[in-house]
């Protein structure tokens, strides 16, 4: 039964990241991603990493997912999304990708790394506390990311600029027309 | 066809028609639609006096969620278009009631050149109902035909 | 080990590889800087994936793998939220998402 | 297997008690609208109309399903049940009982917010399906409000973490106690911020008036769920009123009690020698009457105030919410810190709190009946005119 469920939930992620990969539409691509980002999560939820689980589904879900579909929305005046990268064609792609998932897949495998059957339970204590103890230094440097992330974006954004950006733009337009 | 024709009209089929029939006739959701003076009227039918949710109708903005609309008012036949195309986004099953004399026949302006005789020459109209601008208590009895007839639609076997 | 596929940590990683193949894949071809985002996304949960299934069945890193597996999901909010930032002021000034329509510096 | 079988039966009474409480909801706000605007509501369907919502829902199924030409098709028809399984989703980990649940989580408060944001997906899809530029606006709009007040909300949840330690809900209510003086509402200064942060946020995650931006119908045409008809439409309808029950029992749970009925009797610790059933009965019943009276206080609220322009909305979030949860979540910290729980100072703070609570009903209670008297107005003591 449980190996049922996590086939699906496999089947699920891997195909939510192929659809990402090969749709033609944007946004059956971001459909695509939010599947397996879900699938993820309960792939989490198999490895008793609770506390990640609904972190995955808050943040990428809740946020990052929300934001992608803002910007679809938003630059959906631009209908050509899907142009492939002329500078890279799908077979060379693919030739790539196989061979590094060849080669990823051979290490995974001669690597012959010793497993422990996994132990079920809470994870949320011992996370806090190796966030508040031995991960000290990296929990305040995200916090700094954090701080800078939301400033630059705010900057990014602001009126004034992007609206001196567009001025200058059209000016330099004009003068070229001039030119001609 | 010929199903629903050979049909006898049996207990079961009849129990089910009134069943849906109630729900539909209970639960009348007019679109908004107001025109001139009678819409002043429309509303105070939804107001305190003359309570139109007591049965069960609820106003709505969007033609997709209502089942009734109500052209309160004189139609122009410029807003004639936009009458029709209203009409058509609500969706099946939909009632109309014509309220006041200007939708039922052009009325007071029937010789007026820009208003349309009668929104029957547009859309099909369920209840007519006369006044100029008829009262709340009268939008109330029109309701209460409509429910009437919609008891005594036979939805299953059209 | 026992025969079960969900218990079995072979399994968990052989669906990341797949799964970062298929971002490497995306950010590889694609030409629309969201997609590219999407692919980048696509690739971080894969890792994340791998963090989450060592700390599973390592006893030596338990819950490490968790720590880093927030700091991915962190640093993948901050990143998207910048990048999609910059996508929309380019999106409003150049009307296009296109990563050769912007290739130049020019303000 | 069994289990799963009992998993599945478990949560398909859930749902049908949600949808049943749902619909119930509808008609009672519409007779306290009704009520507040000197008028009936729906009264000629069942004794006073009670039959109202199951006359609506066969409407709902009789409608016939517009499916928009320009629509993204499969989107547009999976939008609605998207939405639907989110706020479903919330009630898993909430505790209407010490067993009265669908499964304990450990991490229950968070997976709660993880799925109010995940309904927004739904929504927003929903209102870009459509192809229509109201809903479309809708859906932005929603989108971005729900995402702003998500972070207060979250202050405040996370100021009762800190109180609780835990974020388990049966932890949570255990933390408390029967009497008011127990409750986190009454516990410090900080808390009851918390309580009002997260109230205030839970009404616009749930698009409540004075927030309900995205459905404005004088602005939007309605919103994201402009283009449907029929059940997909009532689909939405039944999340947004489930939403009610969601927050109500979510405050219910955080900041007043839970369903701790008896003072020594904590929720998840039944005493060994008394008969558990009644007292779970009983702490049930407790549990939906405080539920119910904080979704009549969201009814009331929306019938009463006007709604918020679309700045307005998103000044109070980020200059005025934000920044009050983020001084009151370190306040909390250093008030833990140099405060004991059970310290003097301690209990003077929760009785002054309470009793200054207790004051505020019983002035409210003064200044209507002082109203009444000088309107003259008649009082209608029943309900059902």
């Amino acid at each position: 039964m449980k190996d049922a469920i996590f086939i699906l939930v496999a089947v699920f992620a891997v195909g939510g990241a192929l659809l990402t990969a090969a749709s033609q539409s944007i946004i059956n691509a971001a459909l695509g991603l939010l599947l397996s980002l879900i699938s993820i999560a309960a792939l989490y939820i198999f490895q008793s990493a609770d506390f990640v689980a609904i972190s995955q589904i808050l943040v990428y879900v809740g946020g990052v997912m929300v934001l992608l579909l803002f910007s679809i929305m938003l630059s959906s005046g631009s209908t050509d999304f899907f142009k492939n990268n002329p500078a890279m064609k799908v077979f060379p792609a693919l030739l790539i990708v196989v061979v590094f998932a060849g080669l990823a897949i051979y290490a995974l495998f001669s690597a012959n790394l010793t497993f422990y059957p996994g132990q079920y339970g809470p994870s949320t204590r011992e996370i806090g506390n190796l966030f508040l103890k031995d991960y000290i230094l990296v929990f305040e440097l995200v916090s700094v990311l954090i701080v800078v992330m939301l400033v630059g974006a705010g900057v990014m954004l602001r009126k004034e600029l992007v609206r001196k950006a567009v001025a200058s733009d059209g000016d330099s337009k004009d003068e070229k027309e001039n030119k001609k | 066809m010929s199903f629903y024709q050979e049909l006898p009209e049996n207990i079961l089929v009849t129990n089910i028609d009134q069943l849906l029939g109630w729900g539909r006739k209970h639960s009348l959701w007019y679109l908004m639609f107001g025109l001139a003076c009678c819409s002043i009227e429309l509303m105070h039918t939804g107001g305190p006096r003359a309570d139109l949710e007591r049965f069960g109708s609820a106003p709505r903005g969007t033609p997709r969620q209502s089942d009734l609309i109500i052209i309160a008012g004189t139609l122009t036949y410029k807003m004639a278009s936009r009458l029709k195309l209203l009409y058509e986004q609500m969706a099946e099953p939909r009632y109309v009631i014509s309220m006041g004399s200007c939708s039922n026949c052009g009325g007071l302006f029937d010789k007026a050149y820009s208003v349309v005789k009668g929104v029957d020459q547009i859309i099909p109209v369920d209840v007519y109902l006369p006044g100029c601008p008829p009262r709340p208590e009268a939008l109330l009895e029109s309701l209460i035909f409509l429910q009437k007839k919609i008891q005594n639609e036979k939805f299953l076997r059209k | 080990m026992t025969s079960l596929l969900s218990e079995n940590p072979n399994s968990y990683l052989i669906i990341s590889v797949l799964i970062f193949s298929a971002g490497m894949f995306t950010v590889l071809t694609r030409k629309n800087i969201l997609a590219i985002i999407m692919g980048i996304e696509l690739m971080l949960n894969a890792s994340a994936l791998n963090f989450i299934t060592f700390s599973f069945f390592r006893k030596s890193t338990l819950y490490s793998g968790h720590v880093f597996a927030i700091l991915i999901i962190v640093l993948a909010a901050a990143e998207a939220v910048v990048a999609l930032a910059i996508l929309l002021a380019i999106f409003q000034q150049r009307k296009s998402v296109m990563t050769d329509d912007i290739s130049d510096m020019k303000g | 297997m069994i289990n799963l079988i009992y998993m599945f039966v478990f949560s398909l009474v859930y749902l049908l008690l949600l949808a049943l409480t749902a619909g119930i909801l509808t008609y009672v706000e519409r007779r306290i609208a009704g009520r507040m605007q000197s008028r009936i509501g729906p009264n000629r369907v069942g004794i006073q109309g009670i039959l109202q919502f199951i006359a609506d829902l066969i409407k709902g199924v009789q409608k016939e399903d517009i499916i928009p030409a320009d629509a993204y098709a499969f989107l547009f028809k999976i939008a609605p049940y998207l939405v639907f399984m989110g706020v479903f989703l919330t009630l898993v980990p909430i505790p209407f009982g010490a067993y009265t649940l669908m499964e304990d989580l450990d991490v229950g408060i968070y997976y709660v917010l993880a799925m109010a944001s995940y309904v927004v997906i739904g929504l927003m899809i929903g209102g870009w399906a459509s192809n229509n530029k109201w809903s479309l606006l809708g859906g932005m709009r929603s989108a971005a409000q729900k995402i702003s007040y998500e972070i207060p909300a979250a202050l405040g949840v996370f100021i009762v973490v800190i109180m609780s330690g835990s974020m388990n809900f049966q932890k949570i209510v255990a933390a408390q106690g029967a009497s008011p003086v127990d409750w986190f509402v009454f516990r410090n200064p900080f808390t009851f911020i918390a309580f009002n942060l997260f109230f205030i946020a839970s009404l616009a995650e749930g698009n409540r008036v004075p927030f309900d931006i995205p459905e404005a119908e004088s602005e939007l045409v309605s919103g994201y769920n402009t283009e449907y008809s029929g059940m997909r439409f009532l689909f939405f309808f039944l999340a947004e009123w489930g939403n009610l029950v969601v927050i109500g029992a979510l405050v219910t749970c955080m900041f007043f009690g839970g369903g701790s009925f008896w003072y020594e009797w904590k929720i998840s610790i039944p005493a060994p020698g008394r008969d558990p059933i009644v007292f779970e009965v009983l702490g049930f019943l407790w549990f939906l009457f405080k539920t119910f009276f904080f979704v009549f206080v969201i009814i009331w609220i929306r019938w009463t105030l006007p709604r918020l322009r679309i700045d307005q909305l998103m000044d109070i979030c980020w200059k005025y919410m934000v920044p009050i949860g983020l001084i009151s979540s370190l306040g909390i910290v250093i008030w833990m810190y140099f405060i004991p729980e059970n310290s003097t100072i301690d209990r003077i703070v929760r009785l002054t709190l309470t009793s200054l609570g207790a004051i505020t009903v019983l002035y409210f209670k003064y200044r209507v009946y002082k109203n009444l008297k000088i309107t003259k107005a008649t009082i209608y003591a029943n309900p059902f005119v």
